[in-house]
């Protein structure tokens, strides 16, 4: 027995069946990450004063990934076009490049960005102690020019003991008055080699840059892991579909993995389509 | 052509067919340029300061927007699909955005506060 | 009607290549890891009733405690210590955690791996192929996928009851805060913890819902047989339609809002707790920010279209066998298929009503008050339909029809009682009482349930080539049918007499049920009659699994099409075999050619062509076209 | 009570005491008379039609049945009244309470704050101020964490277990919580609201008639759920303010900002349930 309509198409409909299957399933994926930016908007706009970090992420490295999941897509288009063309050889090579491009950003993201966030520590000032910290804070202009309130000084945790932390403070905190990090894109800037000593009374809450921070990087971690465990999906069956196995389909139904690279293509973009949310909404704004 | 003709195993309509293919990559590299550049073009926004926050914000969501209906409308092939894809579509897109609107609604209309 | 066959064959150059695969499976290839939609259909089949029967036994457990509370439970009492874990039962008397564990697992267990895998997933499996002509699902494997996803997720439930601190005990509902400082922190496993293992099996839970869905429009869309036009599809094909939509969009929220609830908890975020906790007089170190109200957003947004999961796929089956028994066509088959689609599509937009106590506004309350009074205008047209569809037949009550029928009266008063708690100024009393258990379950229990019960006698031949044994299904059907009603009845009183769900002590501790009566009894007091009502239905339904393995192998063997009906999965043998039939269907008419006037018999199949002379017969006489 | 309330008596609602709750017993009245007309009716229907139609009373069905249009009256009939409840009832009470709250002057103004297993309550003392709340001066004797500094706060009073109003006078009730969400159900009073930590909802209601209901947290809070109740009283004014001046004085009497109105360690929740075995601490850690 076969299913009808797996390679050709249904006339009233003009569709074959994975190409439905397909669309509903990414149907349910917009739903999925919807609600997640949905969720991400309404506790944005909740959130208190000063709560929200802001240009914590590495800008430079964050455009970089964004540039290799665009490539990729074109990359994976490509390699559907030459199947259709009928050129087994040129679909490999485009689909090596898409496997290797999804590999590069997944690299990127978990051995490098995550770890470097792992390392960052902040700490949260209690409100009445913020005035002894102001050096290192710049209120007082910001509140003169209707910002937000800092309270939260970072940097890289030297050392601590019972009573006192003792930071080796970010751009931002080193220099607060500068007018260039009231929009701050420090994390490509190193950390500075002055140290703060920040005491553990004064403190309300101190943390590394874990999911644990703030609602922001509850966010930015929970989705980039997702959108990430999506490019691992797609990297796998990417996989799948460049091994010698794709060769015997080939041989036997070119189109048949032609609708397969197809289908499989239309998730990686999608992939990519929520990056091209991902990246402005968390690394830029 | 995203939906090629059904396969049929003569050679010559195939040449045809797949020399429509060719015409359509210079497209997708073009796309993939273009998408590179707005890229390019987000990032630069995000240095310069509209005013306020909101305005930048809405500003990159239209950049983001343009890209990604871009990438769906060629990469995606959303331009020339069978109605049907559409419909799924058109209603997922209104229950998205009823969930967020909705939710929204709710959000700020409280007796006095919250 | 074989020149017309080939559907699609003639298209499809590798269609010949399908003889020559059809070899013989192994018994893990045939039964157990198998991709044929009728074999899985069974496996989600079995796998419902047994949760079913697993849910309604800890319901039956907690039905003790609501009427004796504190009292030992006698002679099981002893035992489920063992079973469940030493502070469980202590002597035989359960503690209030381990009620509310019960309760959460009972919801949990009944709606996502009762229900659904039996009314959606088993019936929908099953019938939908064969109803529309398809040799199988579209995607045979992803449809094994969605199955054994099912399975982990259902044993990771079970598993939960195990651990340490017992099954998630946070309502089905699992309203953060609460859900979120339950079998947390020191002492308790990071990961084997009920509240974790419940969100965890959950995800699972989701993806196979999604694939099914998934699964479920495709085929429906790709695989109709040649001539089954839209207006020509069963109505049970399109509420399982209408359901796989429900499924597939509304699901993805609640996976969101779980991915977050466990990110909660395993990665100590708080996506949905607000700063300044204080939770046994220490304040909570967290981050802060969240929002409890945006779980309930997120929860309701699938848990609104769920309950219409659990009750669409019921009026499918009951508009099939009324329609069977009655011996004649539904009436209004037109507005029946419209009002399944208005409901579908409303469904998304009323979910609010279960939060009118969260301090919504005017505006907001009055959105989702009208969105949820329009939505039971197409329940009344509905409902309306089945019952006009009775007059003028020639009504048979076979074991399935008497199901059939009392699912209307049942689900009528099940929705009517919606209505009330629709107004949210009535809601303000009613809210969270147990009218509003009295509600839903009405609709869940003696409605769903008693659709998906005429569902199994309904297609059990189509199963296994054998009728069940009337007589016990008869035995089965009345006492269930009283129980029921003895159960669910009164719960409106006490509701109405303020009395709260989940109350561990079944409101003994309060005091003004305690003075008040109501027809002579307390609201307390009500509950020792409920309770026995509902053991007396639990051995009602031990005629009902005997006589399910029984008649598998002893039944009474009967043709293709005992009941005569018009539908194209009746003219497949039974059971069908691999690819289902002999000789691929076309269907020439609509799906309930009963009783037409003329024919030698009452019935007219959908692939029986349609004569010269009926195109002119078809047309009704003038006379009788209303005005 | 006019005849039509007789339903909702026979269904067995205790009476109401507030001087909205009779709007709100309306609407279930006029629900449930509609609910029972359209019962009764198709229930005739369905069993005349069951008896009439039966196979051996009718062997031959007919093909086209019922071809009047008396449904769609009916169906429209239905829309008619459910609209007429809608907009002439529900939607005007439900603005009635959200958005007219009585003037913070006339009416009884009270925080209520919910917690695992009990409704704490806060009321502004003769000073009519509110002192500042905050949970880092939540302790064993001050369960609100009442600002020790704050002048306003001085003559608060702050108790548990019994809530005495006064009759005839508006009460606001502004409900929230400090750990889980509860509700706060007066059903005597027709009305509830729930208490959600991080929001403050408030609800109002004016008493009519003297005497003492249950209060119930009507929403699941943990293990101690089923036992958190509390008590209303409403008292005739002068027993009021005999209540209120009690309490000032055990305010003022008191160490620290927090009294201990009531005997005992007012920390300790009312009706805690016995603890079990298993799960030595109420929220279930
Ligand atoms: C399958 C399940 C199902 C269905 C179909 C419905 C249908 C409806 N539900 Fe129900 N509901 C639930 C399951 C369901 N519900 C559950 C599980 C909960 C509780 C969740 C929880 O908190 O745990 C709930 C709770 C719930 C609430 C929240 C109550 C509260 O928490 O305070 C509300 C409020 O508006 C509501 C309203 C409605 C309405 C208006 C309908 C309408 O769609 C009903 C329309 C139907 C009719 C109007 C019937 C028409 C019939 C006739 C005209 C014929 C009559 C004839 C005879 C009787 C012979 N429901
Ligand atoms: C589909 C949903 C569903 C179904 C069918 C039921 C069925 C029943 N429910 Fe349940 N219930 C819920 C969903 C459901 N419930 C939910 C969501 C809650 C709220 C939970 C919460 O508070 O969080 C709830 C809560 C709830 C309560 C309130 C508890 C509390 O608040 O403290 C009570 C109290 O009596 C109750 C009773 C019953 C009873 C007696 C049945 C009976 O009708 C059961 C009938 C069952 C059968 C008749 C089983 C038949 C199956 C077989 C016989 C299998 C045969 C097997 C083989 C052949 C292999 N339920
Ligand atoms: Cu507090 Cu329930
Ligand atoms: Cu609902």
């Amino acid at each position: 027995m076969e299913i009808p309509y797996t390679i050709s198409t249904r006339p009233d409909t003009g569709l074959w069946n994975a190409k439905i299957g397909i669309w509903l399933f990414l149907a349910s994926e917009v739903m999925l990450f919807g609600a997640l930016f949905s969720a991400y908007i309404f506790l944005r706009i909740d959130a208190a004063p000063g709560t929200w970090p802001h240009g914590l992420l590495n800008v430079p490295v964050g455009t970089g990934n964004t540039a290799i999941l665009i490539v990729s897509s074109v990359t994976v288009v490509l390699a559907w076009a030459a199947l259709k063309m009928r050129r087994y050889r040129v679909y490999w090579w485009y689909m090596l490049a898409t496997i290797s491009c999804g590999v590069i950003f997944l690299t990127v993201k978990l051995a490098y960005e995550w770890p470097q966030k792992f390392e960052h520590f902040g700490a949260y000032i209690k409100p009445d102690a913020l005035g002894k910290y102001e050096k290192y804070l710049g209120n007082e202009r910001r509140a003169e020019k209707g910002m937000e309130p800092r309270i939260e000084i970072t940097g890289h945790l030297h050392s601590q003991n019972a009573k006192e932390y003792e930071v080796a403070l970010d751009p931002v905190n080193a220099d607060p008055d500068n007018p260039v990090m009231d929009r701050p894109h420090f994390l490509p800037l190193p950390v500075t080699d002055k140290i703060a000593t920040i005491e553990k009374e004064d403190v309300e809450r101190a943390t590394m840059f874990l999911p644990t921070h703030s609602a922001y990087f509850a966010s930015y971690f929970t989705i980039t892991g997702l959108h990430g465990l999506h490019v691992l999906g797609g990297v796998l069956v990417f996989i799948y579909m460049w091994l010698p196995v794709s060769k015997r389909l080939y041989q036997r139904n070119p189109e048949h993995l032609a609708n397969r690279v197809e289908v499989s293509g239309l998730f990686w973009h999608f992939v990519d389509l929520i990056w091209i949310f991902v990246f402005p909404l968390f690394y830029l704004l | 052509m995203n939906n090629p003709p059904d396969v049929t195993q003569d050679p010559k309509e195939y040449e045809e067919y797949a020399h429509g293919v060719q015409k359509h990559v210079r497209g997708y590299l073009m796309v993939g340029a273009l998408l590179l550049t707005f890229t390019a073009v987000t990032v630069a926004l995000s240095y310069v300061d509209f005013g306020t926050r909101k305005a930048n914000i809405g500003i990159a969501m239209l950049v983001a927007t343009l890209k990604a209906g871009a990438v769906a409308a060629v990469f995606m092939h959303l331009a020339a699909e069978k109605r049907l894809i559409y419909r799924i579509l058109i209603f997922t897109g209104f229950f998205v955005l009823g969930l967020f609107w909705l939710i929204l609604l709710a959000w700020y209309d409280y007796p006095i506060f919250r | 009607m074989d020149a017309s066959t080939s559907v699609e064959t003639h298209q499809d150059p590798h269609a010949h290549a399908a003889e020559h695969e059809h070899h013989e499976l192994g018994f893990w290839r045939k039964y157990i890891f198998s991709t044929d939609h009728k074999v899985i259909g069974i496996q989600y089949g079995i796998t419902g009733l047994l949760f079913l029967l697993l849910g309604f036994s800890l319901m039956m457990l907690m039905r003790w405690q609501l009427a004796y509370p504190g009292q030992a439970l006698p002679v099981i009492g002893k035992w489920l210590p063992h079973i469940f874990g030493a502070g469980t039962m202590p002597d035989g008397k359960m503690t209030p955690d381990f009620y509310n564990s019960l309760g959460a697992m009972h919801g949990t267990i009944m709606i996502f791996l009762g229900v659904v895998p039996l009314a959606f997933a088993a019936f929908g499996n099953f019938v939908v192929p064969l109803q529309i002509g398809a040799p199988d699902m579209t995607f045979p494997k992803v449809n094994m996928a969605s199955y054994w996803a099912l399975f982990v997720g259902g044993s990771i439930m079970l598993t939960s009851f195990f651990v340490p601190g017992g099954a998630a005990k946070s309502g089905w509902t699992s309203y953060v805060p609460l859900a979120a400082f339950s079998d947390a922190g020191p002492g308790h496993n990071p990961v084997f913890n009920g509240q974790t293992l419940w969100l965890i099996g959950f995800i699972f839970l989701i993806t196979s819902s999604l694939l099914g869905a998934v699964n479920f429009i495709t085929t429906i869309i790709q695989l109709r047989a040649k001539g089954l036009t839209w207006m020509r599809l069963p109505f049970f094909v399109w509420s399982q339609f209408v359901t796989a939509f429900l499924l597939l969009l509304a699901f993805p929220p609640l996976e969101a809002a779980i991915i977050m609830q466990l990110m909660d908890r395993v990665a100590h975020t708080s996506f949905f707790l607000p700063a300044g906790l204080v939770v046994n007089g220490a304040p909570v170190s967290i981050s802060g920010g969240g929002s409890p109200l945006l779980w309930q957003h997120l929860f309701w947004f699938l848990g609104h279209p769920e309950v219409y999961v659990l009750i669409l796929p019921a009026f499918g089956i009951v508009a099939e066998i009324l329609a069977n028994n009655s011996r004649k066509p539904l009436w209004g088959y037109k507005s029946l298929v419209f009002s399944v689609l208005v409901i579908g599509f409303l469904s998304f937009i009323v979910w609010a009503h279960h939060m009118w106590m969260t301090g919504m506004g005017t505006a907001v309350s009055a959105f989702f008050q009208t969105t949820t009074l329009l939505i039971s205008i197409p329940s009344v047209i509905i409902l309306s339909a089945f019952f006009i569809s009775l007059w003028g037949g020639s009504i048979r009550f076979t074991v399935p029809m008497l199901f059939a029928t009392a699912f209307l009266p049942m689900f009528g008063i099940g929705g009517l009682t919606g209505i009330p708690l629709a107004f949210n100024s009535a809601d303000l009393y009613l809210h969270d009482t147990y009218y509003v258990i009295a509600h839903f379950h009405y609709i869940v229990a003696p409605g769903t349930i008693f659709g998906l019960f005429a569902g199994v006698y309904y297609w059990f031949p189509k199963a296994t080539g054998r009728k069940m044994n009337d007589f016990w299904g008869k035995v089965h059907f009345w006492p269930t049918l009283i129980c029921m009603n003895v159960i669910f009845l009164p719960m409106f009183l006490q509701g109405m007499a303020g009395m709260h769900r989940r109350w561990y002590d079944g409101g003994q501790g309060w005091n003004v049920s305690n003075e008040h009566t109501i027809w002579g009894l307390t609201g307390f007091q009500w509950n020792a009659p409920i309770s026995w009502a509902a053991w007396i239905m639990g051995l009602a339904q031990i005629p009902f699994i005997i006589n399910f393995f029984w008649s598998i192998k002893h039944g009474e063997k009967v043709n293709d099409n005992p009941w005569e009906a018009t539908t194209l999965e009746w003219t497949a043998p039974s059971p069908p075999p691999h690819g289902n039939f002999v000789h691929t269907p076309v269907a020439y008419r609509g799906p309930y050619e009963y009783s037409l006037p003329g024919r030698e018999r009452d019935y007219t199949m959908q692939n029986e062509p349609v004569e010269p002379a009926e195109r002119t017969r078809r047309k009704p006489p003038a006379e009788l076209v209303p005005a | 009570m006019n005849s039509l309330a007789l339903i909702n008596e026979f269904l067995g609602q205790p009476p109401n005491a507030s001087s909205h709750g009779y709007q709100i017993d309306h609407i279930l009245e006029f629900c449930h008379w509609f609910m029972g007309a359209l019962f009764v009716g198709w229930s005739a229907f369905f069993i005349f039609v069951l008896i009439r139609f039966r196979k051996r009373r009718h062997p031959q069905a007919d093909h086209l049945g019922v071809r009047s249009g008396i449904s769609s009256h009916l169906e429209f009939s239905v829309v008619l009244i459910e609209a007429v409840l809608l907009l002439g009832f529900a939607i005007p009470l439900w603005a009635k309470r959200v958005n007219q709250f009585p003037p913070g002057k006339e009416a009884l103004v009270v925080h209520v704050v919910a917690q695992q297993f009990s409704f704490n309550y806060h009321l502004p003392g003769p000073d009519g101020q509110f002192g500042r709340r905050d949970v880092g001066f939540v302790s064993n004797s001050n369960p609100l964490g009442l600002d020790p500094n704050d002048p306003a706060g001085k003559d608060d009073i702050v108790t548990t277990g019994e809530l005495h109003v006064p009759v005839n006078r508006p009460v606001i009730a502004e409900l929230s919580s400090k750990d889980v969400i509860h509700d706060f159900f007066l059903p005597s009073m027709r009305i509830a609201g729930d208490a959600i930590p991080g929001s403050l909802i408030p609800i109002w209601f004016t008493p009519i008639k003297t005497g003492t209901d249950e209060i119930i947290c009507g929403q699941l809070c943990g293990l101690g759920h089923y036992g958190m109740k509390g008590t209303l009283v409403v008292d005739t004014p002068q027993d009021f303010q005999a209540w209120l001046k009690e309490r000032t004085e055990l305010a003022g009497g008191a160490q620290g900002a927090a009294p201990s109105p009531s005997p005992g360690a007012p920390q300790q929740p009312q009706n805690k349930p016995p603890a079990p075995a298993a799960s030595p601490s109420p929220s279930g850690e």
